[in-house]
C-alpha cells in the first residue's frame, strides 16, 4: 500500500504540480520542532532546513530522482575538468524586504558557507573561491575538481540557502524575516508554530495557497493523530514504525521517496577484537537484512549491500553480489579467524529505530557467536564519547568505542560518506579505516565523470569495502511524508525539506 | 493567625532557597562543557570557548548559582540554549497553558473526587464504595501516558467526540480552548480522582464516627442534614491539602499528558530541555514548578487554619 | 481516661490470669496474620504478586518464548492471531513472553527502589521526628524542598545529567522516595516520642541512638511496611514513566514501562496489544501493592 | 455501674437505637414512654430523638463540633423541633445551665472553652427538647473533681426543675450514689443487681456488689490500718461462653450449682432483685481483713530529697507559662508525699522536674541526699537516675509495646541496676516475685496483658535499680476500682519492703489519703498547704484544700454542702496578683488578698499554709464541716 510520488515533477521554484487545484486556501503542516535558534547556517535539523527554506532559495534544487532542477540558478555548467563551475542567475528576483536581489548576495553566502565551515563544502570551496562577473553569473574556482558540486549548493546541502549580502553571522531568520522564495514568515514561535503567507512579489508567480500555518510537535504521535484527525493536513516527515496507520488510510496520501539515508555500524580494524576482517565479515553475514527491513520499516526501504553507494544513486553499480544472511559462514569466518565467543558492546544513539536495529543486530549476531551487548545513548554521550575516534583533536571526538551503530542522512551523492566515515584521516572514520587502494579508488571515482565511468569507479569501490567490512550499511530506508487527499503538489525531498509553492486544494 | 502566616511565609522562603540549592546542585552534578554539548562534537574550540564565556558556564559555579538566584527574583534566567529564546519568556508563555490544563483537571477531578469519596464513605462496605475505591486506584495506577493514548484512540479517533490535541485555533476564546484541553484534561483526571477520593472517604468515614455526628444524630437531625452540617465541613478538612498537594503533584504529571496532546506547556518545554540539555529551561521550569507547588501548599495551609477555628483562633486564649 | 477492654487483674497467681501460653511473638504475628487472610482484598493483591513472582522465577523457563525471541515477518501480530496469545510486537517479539519476563525487572527494581528509599527516609524520619528542634528545622526544610518536585521531574532531570542504567534508575527513584517517606516516619514518630515509654528509657539513661533504634523504630514498622508497600506501587510507575520520557531502562530489555514507551505511538497505529498488556501487568502490581498496603494499614495501625 | 466493659453504654444505645455498624439488637424491646424503640421507622426514631430523649456522654470536647461556633450548634436543638425563636431559646438554655453571658459563648468554638463549660452546653442542647428521658453517660469522668462537682449539682438542680428521667451511667461510686434513686449493677453484659440506691450500697445483696464497694478506699481510711479488698480474676472475655452465673469464677461464695444452673433474679426487698444461689449467704463473704499494709513513715526521717525555691517557666507562643513558681518541698525517707490540685495546677510538672524530665528554672535548687542534683537526666549521673523512678498514669503507654516483659525489665536492671547475665537473671526474678508477675508473665508482651498486669511491669521497671524515690503520676486513673486497690496495695508492700519514698500524685483524694503521710496542695504552680496526711485532711484546711474536699464524692455518708469555686482556675501565663486563689477563694478578704502575696507558714508543727487568714478563724468558719465516721 502506499502511494509513490517519485515521478520528477521539479521541485521549489523549478518544477510545478501536475495536479490542477484550486485557488486559496490554508494548509496546516505538522512538523517536529526546529531543534534549534533558526541560524541558516548553524542549523542542523530536518525541522529548520524545511521551515528555513519556505522563505529562501537554493541555487538548484535536488529532486525526488536526485536530478537537480534551477532555482535561483536557471543553469549550471563545469569548465572541462571539472575545476570551475559557472552557474547563470535568474533575473527579475527579489527580497522581500524590498531590497534587489544581487549576485553578490550569493557570493556572500558561499563566504558564510566558507567562514561557518560548511560540512559539504568543506576543501570544495574557499574563501574568494566564488565570484560574480556580471549581474547575470556567479563562478565558482575550485581549488580541486569535483563533478558533483552543483549538488553541494542544492537543495542537498540545506544550509547553502541564499541570504543577503549583509545577513550578518548568527541572524536568525525568525528575528530578520526575509527571502526570495514563494512564501513570507508572518509569525514564528520556537515552540509552537510558523504561520507564512503568500509572497506576492514571488518571481515564480502567484501560489495556490494564501497561508501555510506550520506546527510543531516534540514526538510524532501527535503529528500523526492530526492528521488522522484533521487537524493538520500534511506531515513532514514520519516513520513507518510510528506512522503505519497513514499507509493504510483512504483519506491520505503518502510521499514515499527512495534515498541515501542509511545507518552504519561501525568496527575498528586498527585494535580490539575486530581487527581480522574475517571477523567484520562474519558479523556482516550474521545480518537479517530483510527480517530488518521488514520489521523496521515494513519493507518502505532498500537493502544495503555494505557500502555508502545507495540503490538510489544512478552510478551504483547494482551487479556487485548482495551480502545474505549466511550463519554457517559466519561461523565459518569466525572460526577461521580462531575467534569463538566474541563479548563487545555495541553503542547505539538514541534515534528513531536505531535502539531496534542495535537490538536485531545482536539477536542476529548471537547465531554467529557473537555475544553483543546493548548500550543505547543520548547523543550527547554517544557521539562525545563513543562515535568517532580520538582524531583530530579539535573538534574532539574523542569516542573510540570498537563497534557502534551511527546515523548518516540522505545525500544526494555518496561522496560525504566516501570521504569523511571511510578515507584514511576521514574526520568521520569511527571504524579507523585506513586502505590505500581505497583511498586511490575514491580518487579515481571523484575524478570520474559521467554514469557510466562513475558506476565503474563506484563498482570496485564496493566490492573493496564488501571484502575489507569496516563498516556495515545494513539499508537505506525511505523517506515518508504525507498529507491529506484534499491537496496536491505538496513536494518533499529525502532531506527534510517540504516545499509548497505548486500545493493547493483539490 | 497573621503569626502563622507570616512564619510558613518565612518557612517557605527558605524551603525555596534550598530548592534553588537542590536544583542547581542536581544540574551541576557532574562537570560538562555546555558549550561542547549545544554546539556539537564538531564546533572548532575557540567557538566552544566563546558561547561557554557568552553564557556564563566558565565562570565558578558559585557566580553560576549567584546569577540563577538573581534571576529568581528578577524572573531573567538569561536564554535558552537550545533557542536562543529569554527562558522567562519561555517559561511564562508555556505556564499559561498548563495553568489552564491544570485548573480544568483541578475543575473537573475535586468536585469528582470529594463527591465520589463521600459517598463512597456514606456506603461504606457496599459495593458502591467498592467500586469507588477501585476506580480510583486503577486510575491512579496506570500511567498517564497510558490512559493518555488510549483516550486518543478510543474518543478521538474511533468516536470522534473530542479533539486529540491541544492546538486550538488561534482567536479561540476560553471556552473554545477548554473544549481542546477536555481530553488531556480527561487523562489527568483518572489519575487525580483516585487519591482525592481516597482522602475525601478517609475524612468522611472520620467524622461519621465522631463524637460530634453522634451528638448530631441524637439531637435528631435528619441524615441529610447531619451530612451537610456537621461530616462534610470537618470531613473535607484533610481533603484540602491533599488537593493542594495533587495541584503541585499535576505539573509533574503534565510532562507525559502534555506531550501526547501537544500542548505548548511547561511540561513539555521541560521533557524537551531535559532532552537538549537546556539548562537554563531546566533550573528555571523545576524552580517555578516547585514554587507553584510552595504556592499551593501555603495556601492550603493558610486555608485549612482558616477553616479551622483551633488553629484560626488559637492564640486567642 | 477510657482503658478501652482491657481485662482487669487483681491478685497474679489466679489461674485466671492465663493466657494463651504460646510464644507470645508468634502468637501476636498470628493474629495480625489471620486478620489480614479475612480481608479479600489482601489476598487478592498478595494472590497478584505471588503469580508475577512466580513469571519471575520462572522467567523463560515458563514463558512460551524468550524474551529475545523474534519472529521478523509477523511483526505486530494481533492477539491469538499466528499463535500469539497477546500478540508480537513491531520486532515480532511475543507479548505474553516479554510481559513474563519483563516481571523480573519490576520485580527486582522496584522493591531496591523501595527499598532505598524505605530506610533512608526511616533514618531521616527518625532523626527529625526524635531530635526535633534544629535538627528536625533544617531536615525539615531539605524534605520540603524536595517534596515540592515532583518526583518524575527530578528523576528527569537527574537521570539527563546522570545518563540512564538500571542502578542510575533504581538509585535515583530511591533517593527521592526518602524525603516522602521521611515525612510520613517523622510524622509516626513524633506520636511515639509523646509516649512514656520513651520517657522512661531517657530516665534510665539511655542515648537518642537506642532510643531511635531499639524503642521507638520497632513501634513504627507498621507504618514504615505500609509505607514499602506503597512505595513499591509508585516505583513501578515512576520508572515506567521515566521510561516514557526516555531516561529509563535500556533496550531490549523487556522492562513493561519501556515497552510501553516503546510502542505507545503505535497504538494510533491500531496496535493497542503491546501497551494494553504491559499497561495491565503495571496497574496489576500497583494496585495490588496498594491493595496490600491498604490493608496491612488497617490491620497494623490498629 | 459496673466496671469498664461490662456493657454499661452499650445498653444505653441500645436503649435509643444507637449501636455501632457492626452492633444489632437481636431480641427484646426497649419501651420510651411505652414506644417499642426497636421497631421505629428512621423518621419516627428521629422524632423521638428530637423530642422525647436525649444523650449526654463523657468527654464534651468531642462531643461538640469543633468547626462550628457554639451559638448554631445549640440553637439546631431547637430549629429541628420546629421553633423559629431558635436563637432566643437557645440563649435561654445557656443561661439555664448556669452559663454566665451566654451571648458572648455563643460566639465562640467549642476549643475556647473549658471541660466544664463545654459539658453545660450539651447538657443545654440535651434539655432542648424537654426530654421525657436523659441519658448520661459517665458525664465528668475526664472533668476535674471541682468542675465534676459543679455539673453533678447543675444535673442535680435541672432533673427537679424539668421532671425528666435520668439514665446516669458511671464508674464512680460515689457519683452514682450521690445522684441516683435507683441503680442497676452491671456484669459481663447482665444487670446482676438492682434496686434503691440507698439500699444497695448500705447493703449489697450481690457478691458483685459487695466486692465493688469493698475495693474503694473510704474516705479516712489509711494504709497503716488496713489493706484494700480486692475482687480476684477477671471479667470475662466477649465472646468466650459465659458459666451460667457470669460471676461464678470470681465469687467468693460460689458452689456447684452457680456453674450449672443460671441464677434466677431474686427479690430481695422492696423493688429490689439480685441474681444470684445465694443472697441468703452475702454475709458469708469474709470481711477485709485488718492486717496494715504499710506502717506509718518516721515523722523525722531524714529528707532524701528537698526542693528550694524551684520554679519552672515553659515558654509558649511568645509568652510565659509560669508552670511552677518557688516550690519549698522536702521528701524524706520511707514517706508517701501525695500532691493534689486541680488539672493544670503543676503536679506534672513537678514530679518531671524532680525526675530531670524538665530542667527547674535558675536559681531553684534540688538536693538528694544533701548532694546538690543537676537539673536535667542528661546531667545526672547512673546513681542519680537509679535514684529517681516513675511509674506512669497510662500503664499502655508506658510500656514499650513491642519489648517483652523480660526485655523491658532487663534493660532496666543493666541500666539502673548495672547488673548482667545471672545477677540479672536472679534479679529479675525477685523483682517479678515482688510485683507478683509469674515467669509466664515475663515472655509476654504488654499488649497480651491486662491494665493491671501491665502496671505491675511499669513498677517493677521503677523499681528494678531498687529507688530513693519513685514518682507515681497518677498510677491508678487508667484503672478500674478493683484493679486500682491491687495496685496500692502492691505500692504500699513495696514501700514496705524497699523503704522507698513516693511522691503519690492523684485527684482522687481518698486515694490519696489512703497512702499518703503528707500531703501537698498545689494549685497555679504554687504550695499552699503542706502537711501530714490527717492534718491536711481535717479542719483547720486552706480555703482551696477545703473547696478540693468538699467536692469530693462519697461512696458512704451523706453528701455535704458543698464550697463552690467560682470561676475557672486562671491561665498560668498570667497568675493573679496577690494570692493567686483569690480570685476563686470564697473567704477571700478583699484589698488584702488580691494585693499581697501570702507566705508559705507554719500554722501546726509540720502544717503549712499560704493563706491571709489566721488558722484561728479558719478552724472557726470550718468547724461546722463534720468528719463523717469511718466505715
Ligand atoms: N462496636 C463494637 N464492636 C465490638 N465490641 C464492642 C463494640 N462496642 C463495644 N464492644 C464491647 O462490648 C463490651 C461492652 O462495652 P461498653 O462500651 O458497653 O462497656 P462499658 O460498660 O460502657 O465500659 P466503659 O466503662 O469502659 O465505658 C466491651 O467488651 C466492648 O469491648
Ligand atoms: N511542655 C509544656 N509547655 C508549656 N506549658 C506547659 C508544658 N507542660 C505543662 N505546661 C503548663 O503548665 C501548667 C501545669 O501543667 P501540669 O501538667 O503540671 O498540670 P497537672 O497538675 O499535672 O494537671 P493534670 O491534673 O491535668 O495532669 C499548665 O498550665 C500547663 O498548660
Ligand atoms: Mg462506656
Ligand atoms: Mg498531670
Amino acid at each position: 500500500s502506499g502511494s509513490s510520488n517519485s515521478a520528477a515533477t521539479g521541485i521549489g521554484g523549478g518544477g510545478g504540480g501536475n495536479v490542477k487545484v484550486k485557488q486559496g486556501g490554508t494548509l496546516r503542516v505538522a512538523s517536529i520542532a526546529p531543534a534549534g535558534p533558526l541560524d541558516p547556517v548553524a542549523m542542523v535539523d530536518l525541522a529548520s532546513y524545511a521551515v528555513v527554506a519556505q522563505c529562501y532559495e537554493f541555487l538548484c534544487y535536488s529532486g525526488s530522482d536526485l536530478k537537480l532542477t534551477p532555482g535561483i540558478a536557471e543553469s549550471w555548467k563545469p569548465n572541462a575538468d571539472g575545476s570551475q563551475w559557472t552557474f547563470k542567475i535568474r533575473q527579475g528576483v527579489k527580497w522581500q524586504d524590498g531590497t534587489p536581489f544581487s549576485t553578490d548576495d550569493i557570493v556572500a553566502t558561499m563566504e558564510r558557507m566558507v567562514a561557518g565551515g560548511n560540512s559539504g563544502l568543506t576543501g570544495v570551496i574557499e574563501s574568494g573561491s566564488v565570484t560574480a562577473p556580471d549581474a547575470g553569473t556567479v563562478v565558482f574556482n575550485l581549488p580541486s575538481p569535483n563533478g558533483n558540486l552543483p549538488y553541494l549548493v542544492s537543495s542537498d546541502n540545506p544550509q547553502t540557502v541564499i541570504t543577503p549580502k549583509d545577513f550578518a553571522a548568527g541572524s536568525l531568520v525568525d528575528k530578520v524575516p526575509n527571502g526570495t522564495g514563494p512564501w513570507k514568515l508572518q509569525s514564528y514561535d520556537a515552540k509552537t508554530g510558523a504561520t507564512y503567507v503568500r509572497n506576492e512579489s514571488w518571481w515564480g508567480g502567484k501560489t495556490p495557497l494564501d497561508k501555510v500555518e506550520w506546527t510543531f510537535f516534540q514526538d510524532l504521535q501527535p503529528q500523526v493523530v492530526a492528521l488522522q484527525s484533521g487537524q493538520s493536513d500534511a506531515i513532514v516527515q514520519f516513520t513507518v514504525l510510528g506512522g503505519e496507520g497513514l499507509l493504510s488510510s483512504s483519506k491520505i496520501s503518502v510521499i514515499r521517496l527512495q534515498s541515501a539515508a542509511h545507518r552504519e555500524i561501525w568496527m575498528r580494524v586498527d585494535k580490539g577484537q575486530f581487527t581480522d576482517k574475517r571477523v567484520r565479515q562474519a558479523l556482516g553475514y550474521s545480518l537479517d537484512r530483510k527480517a530488518m527491513i521488514q520489521s523496521l520499516f515494513k519493507g518502505y526501504s532498500d537493502l544495503g549491500n555494505d557500502n555508502p553507494f545507495a540503490p538510489v544513486y544512478p552510478f551504483t553499480d547494482t551487479s556487485v553480489p548482495q551480502r545474505q544472511r549466511d550463519v554457517a559462514k559466519a561461523k565459518q569466518l569466525m572460526s577461521a579467524a580462531g575467534v569463538s565467543n566474541l563479548s563487545a558492546t555495541l553503542h547505539a544513539v538514541k534515534l528513531q529505530e536505531i535502539p531496534d536495529l542495535a537490538v536485531l543486530v545482536k539477536s542476529g549476531a548471537a547465531d554467529a557467536g557473537f555475544n553483543l551487548n546493548v548500550s543505547v545513548e543520548d547523543a550527547g554521550p554517544f557521539y562525545g564519547k563513543s562515535w568517532c575516534p580520538t582524531q583530530p583533536k579539535d573538534p574532539p571526538c574523542s569516542g573510540d568505542a570498537e563497534l557502534g551503530i551511527v546515523d548518516y542522512g540522505h545525500r544526494g551523492v555518496p561522496d560525504i560518506f566516501l570521504n569523511a566515515a571511510l578515507s584514511t584521516k576521514g574526520v568521520w572514520n569511527s571504524a579507523q579505516y585506513h586502505n590505500p587502494a581505497y583511498d586511490a579508488a575514491l580518487k579515481a571515482y571523484q575524478g570520474s565523470v559521467g554514469v557510466d565511468a562513475q558506476k565503474a569507479a563506484a563498482g570496485k569501490i564496493e566490492t573493496m569495502l564488501l571484502e575489507d567490512s569496516p563498516t556495515l550499511f545494513p539499508y537505506f530506508y525511505n523517506y515518508l511524508s504525507a498529507h491529506s487527499k484534499q491537496f496536491a503538489n505538496i513536494e518533499a525531498t529525502a532531506i527534510g525539506h517540504m516545499f509548497l509553492a505548486k500545493a493547493g486544494r483539490v | 493567625m497573621v503569626r502563622f502566616i507570616a512564619r510558613r511565609v518565612a518557612l517557605a522562603l527558605v524551603t525555596l532557597l534550598l530548592l534553588s540549592v537542590i536544583v542547581f546542585a542536581i544540574s551541576n552534578i557532574l562537570p560538562q562543557d555546555v558549550g561542547r554539548s549545544i554546539l556539537g562534537p564538531f564546533a572548532p574550540a575557540p567557538e566552544v570557548a566563546a558561547l561557554n564565556h557568552r553564557l556564563g558556564t566558565d565562570k565558578p559555579l558559585l557566580d553560576q548559582y549567584a546569577k540563577l538566584l538573581k534571576g529568581m527574583v528578577t524572573f531573567n534566567f538569561g536564554e535558552s540554549y537550545q533557542t536562543g529564546q529569554p527562558v522567562g519568556d519561555l517559561i511564562k508563555s508555556t505556564l499559561q497553558n498548563s495553568a489552564k490544563l491544570a485548573f480544568l483537571a483541578f475543575l473537573l477531578t475535586v468536585p469528582l473526587g470529594i463527591l465520589g469519596g463521600v459517598v463512597a464513605a456514606l456506603k461504606q462496605g457496599t459495593l458502591v464504595d467498592r467500586v469507588i475505591v477501585m476506580l480510583g486506584l486503577a486510575g491512579s495506577s496506570i500511567p498517564e501516558f497510558v490512559t493518555g493514548t488510549f483516550l486518543v484512540v478510543i474518543l478521538g479517533l474511533e468516536l470522534h467526540l473530542l479533539p486529540t490535541l491541544a492546538d486550538w485555533p488561534p482567536g479561540s476564546n476560553i471556552f473554545q480552548q477548554m473544549h481542546y484541553l477536555l481530553m488531556p484534561a480527561l487523562a489527568l483526571v483518572l489519575v487525580y480522582f483516585g487519591y482525592i477520593a481516597r482522602m475525601a472517604r478517609a475524612g468522611t468515614i472520620v467524622a461519621l464516627e465522631s463524637d460530634y455526628t453522634r451528638t448530631a444524630v441524637m439531637k435528631g437531625l435528619s441524615r441529610a442534614t447531619v451530612i451537610r452540617r456537621h461530616v462534610l465541613r470537618n470531613a473535607l478538612l484533610p481533603t484540602i491539602s491533599v488537593i493542594a498537594t495533587q495541584t503541585g503533584y499535576l505539573f509533574g504529571g503534565l510532562l507525559a499528558v502534555e506531550l501526547i496532546f501537544n500542548v505548548n506547556g511547561l511540561g513539555r518545554l521541560l521533557v524537551t530541555a531535559a532532552k537538549a540539555k537546556d539548562l537554563p529551561v531546566l533550573q528555571a521550569g523545576v524552580l517555578v514548578i516547585g514554587i507553584i507547588y510552595m504556592i499551593a501548599t501555603l495556601l492550603a495551609d493558610i486555608l485549612i487554619s482558616w477553616l479551622n477555628p483551633r488553629v484560626r483562633l488559637g492564640a486567642e486564649d | 481516661m477510657a482503658t478501652g477492654p482491657a481485662l482487669p487483674t487483681v491478685d497474679v497467681g489466679d489461674p485466671t490470669a492465663a493466657v494463651a501460653p504460646v510464644s507470645a511473638r508468634r502468637a501476636a504475628r498470628r493474629e495480625t496474620v489471620r486478620l489480614l487472610l479475612r480481608r479479600p482484598e489482601f489476598l487478592i493483591g498478595v494472590i497478584v504478586v505471588a503469580f508475577w513472582v512466580v513469571c519471575a522465577i520462572g522467567g523463560d523457563r515458563i514463558a512460551p518464548h524468550s524474551a529475545d525471541f523474534r519472529d521478523p515477518f509477523h511483526g505486530h501480530s494481533a492477539p491469538l492471531s499466528n499463535g500469539y496469545v497477546l500478540g508480537t510486537d513491531r520486532l515480532g517479539r511475543d507479548v505474553l513472553s516479554r510481559i513474563i519476563v519483563g516481571s523480573q525487572d519490576v520485580l527486582v527494581i522496584a522493591p531496591i527502589a523501595a527499598a532505598i528509599g524505605v530506610g533512608l527516609g526511616t533514618l531521616l524520619g527518625l532523626l527529625m521526628g526524635y531530635y526535633r528542634g534544629l535538627v528536625d528545622d533544617v531536615l525539615a526544610r531539605i524534605v520540603e524542598a524536595f517534596l515540592s518536585l515532583p518526583v518524575t521531574l527530578v528523576g528527569l532531570l537527574t537521570l539527563v545529567v546522570l545518563g540512564s542504567s538500571r542502578t542510575t534508575v533504581i538509585g535515583v527513584v530511591g533517593l527521592l522516595f526518602a524525603p516522602i517517606v521521611a515525612r510520613t516516619v517523622r510524622a509516626a514518630v513524633l506520636a511515639e516520642r509523646e509516649l512514656d515509654y520513651v520517657q522512661a528509657a531517657r530516665l534510665r539513661g539511655e542515648n537518642g541512638l537506642y532510643i531511635m533504634g531499639r524503642e521507638i523504630l520497632p513501634n513504627i514498622t507498621g507504618p514504615i511496611v505500609v509505607e514499602f508497600t506503597v512505595r513499591i506501587g509508585y516505583a513501578i510507575f515512576t520508572v515506567s514513566t521515566l521510561s516514557f520520557l526516555g531516561v529509563g531502562l535500556q533496550p531490549p530489555s523487556p522492562d513493561w514501562g519501556l515497552q510501553i514507551s516503546e510502542e505507545y505511538s503505535m497504538i494510533i497505529n491500531g496496535y493497542w496489544w503491546t501497551v494494553l498488556f504491559p499497561s495491565l501487568a503495571i496497574a496489576s502490581v500497583v494496585i495490588a501493592a496498594n491493595l496490600i498496603a491498604d490493608a496491612l494499614q488497617s490491620v497494623m495501625q490498629r | 455501674m459496673g466496671e469498664s466493659g461490662c456493657g454499661k453504654s452499650t445498653t444505653a444505645y441500645a436503649a435509643l437505637r444507637y449501636l455501632p455498624a457492626n452492633g444489632r439488637i437481636t431480641g427484646g424491646k426497649a419501651l420510651i414512654d411505652g414506644t417499642d424503640v426497636t421497631h421505629l421507622k428512621t423518621g419516627e426514631l428521629q422524632r423521638l430523638r428530637a423530642t422525647r430523649v436525649s444523650m449526654v456522654y463523657q468527654d464534651p470536647g468531642a462531643a461538640l463540633n469543633p468547626s462550628i461556633r457554639i451559638g448554631p450548634q445549640v440553637e439546631e436543638a431547637f430549629t429541628v423541633l420546629g421553633h423559629s425563636d431558635a436563637r432566643s431559646r437557645a440563649l435561654a438554655a445557656l443561661d439555664h445551665v448556669r452559663i454566665s453571658d451566654p451571648r458572648r459563648v455563643m460566639a465562640r468554638y467549642p476549643h475556647q472553652l473549658s471541660g466544664g463549660m463545654q459539658q453545660r452546653v450539651v447538657i443545654a442542647m440535651a434539655l432542648a427538647c424537654d426530654p421525657q428521658l436523659l441519658v448520661l453517660d459517665e458525664p465528668t469522668t475526664g472533668l476535674d473533681a471541682t468542675v465534676e462537682a459543679e455539673v453533678l449539682d447543675l444535673i442535680q438542680a435541672l432533673r427537679t426543675e424539668m421532671g425528666a428521667a435520668l439514665l446516669l451511667i458511671g464508674h464512680n461510686l460515689g457519683v452514682i450514689r450521690k445522684m441516683c434513686d435507683r441503680v442497676g449493677v452491671m456484669y459481663a453484659g447482665r444487670l446482676v443487681e438492682e434496686g434503691p440506691a440507698e439500699a444497695i450500697f448500705r447493703e449489697p445483696r450481690h457478691p458483685y456488689t459487695v466486692g465493688l464497694l469493698r475495693c474503694v478506699p473510704r474516705l479516712g481510711s489509711r494504709k497503716e490500718d488496713h489493706r484494700l479488698e480486692t475482687i480476684p480474676g477477671f471479667l470475662p472475655q466477649i465472646g468466650e461462653s459465659l458459666p451460667a452465673c457470669v460471676f461464678v469464677d470470681r465469687c467468693p461464695i460460689a458452689t456447684e450449682v452457680c456453674r450449672t444452673e443460671p441464677p434466677p433474679a431474686v427479690p430481695v426487698g422492696q423493688g429490689r432483685f439480685s441474681l444470684c444461689h445465694h443472697t441468703d449467704r452475702i454475709a458469708a463473704i469474709p470481711a477485709p481483713a485488718a492486717e496494715a499494709s504499710a506502717p506509718r513513715a518516721a515523722q523525722a526521717a531524714a529528707p532524701v530529697l528537698s526542693l528550694e525555691g524551684v520554679s519552672k517557666t515553659f515558654k509558649q507562643a511568645g509568652h510565659n507559662v509560669y508552670a511552677l513558681a518557688g516550690i519549698d518541698l522536702e521528701l524524706r525517707a520511707g514517706e508517701t508525699l501525695g500532691l493534689v490540685g486541680e488539672s493544670g495546677s503543676g503536679k506534672t510538672t513537678l514530679a518531671k522536674t524532680i525526675l530531670g524530665i524538665h530542667a527547674p528554672d535558675e536559681g531553684g535548687v534540688m538536693t538528694l541526699k544533701g548532694e546538690r542534683l543537676p537539673g536535667t537526666v542528661a546531667e545526672r549521673g547512673r546513681e542519680e537516675k537509679r535514684s529517681i523512678q516513675i511509674v506512669f498514669q497510662n500503664p499502655d503507654s508506658a510500656l514499650n509495646r513491642s519489648h517483652t516483659v523480660r526485655g523491658i525489665l532487663m534493660r532496666s536492671l543493666k541500666k539502673l541496676a548495672g547488673l548482667a547475665g545471672q545477677a540479672a537473671e536472679e534479679r529479675l526474678e525477685t523483682l517479678g516475685q515482688h510485683v507478683r508477675l509469674s515467669s509466664r508473665h515475663l515472655d509476654m508482651r504488654p499488649r497480651q496483658l491486662s491494665g493491671g498486669l501491665k502496671q505491675r511491669v511499669a513498677i517493677a521497671r521503677a523499681f528494678a535499680g531498687s529507688p530513693r524515690i519513685v514518682v507515681c503520676d497518677e498510677p491508678t486513673s487508667a484503672l478500674d476500682v478493683s484493679v486500682q486497690a491491687a495496685i496500692l496495695n502492691l505500692l504500699a508492700d513495696l514501700q514496705r519492703d524497699e523503704g522507698s519514698s513516693y511522691v503519690f500524685i492523684s485527684h482522687d483524694l481518698n486515694v490519696v489519703r489512703y497512702l499518703s503521710d503528707r500531703i501537698a496542695v498545689l494549685y497555679l504552680g504554687r504550695l499552699m498547704e503542706v502537711g501530714p496526711a490527717a492534718t491536711v485532711f481535717d479542719p483547720p484546711h486552706h480555703p482551696y484544700t477545703e473547696a478540693l474536699l468538699s467536692a469530693v464524692p462519697r461512696v458512704d455518708g451523706e453528701p455535704t454542702d458543698r464550697i463552690r469555686l467560682e470561676g475557672e482556675i486562671p491561665s498560668a501565663a498570667a497568675p493573679p496578683a496577690g494570692c493567686v486563689f483569690h480570685t476563686r477563694c470564697p473567704r477571700r478578704i478583699p484589698g488584702l488578698c488580691d494585693v499581697d502575696e501570702p507566705d508559705l507558714k507554719e500554722v501546726e508543727p509540720g502544717h503549712l499554709m499560704r493563706c491571709h487568714i489566721s488558722v484561728e478563724e479558719l478552724r472557726r468558719v470550718q468547724a461546722k464541716v463534720v468528719e463523717p465516721a469511718e466505715a
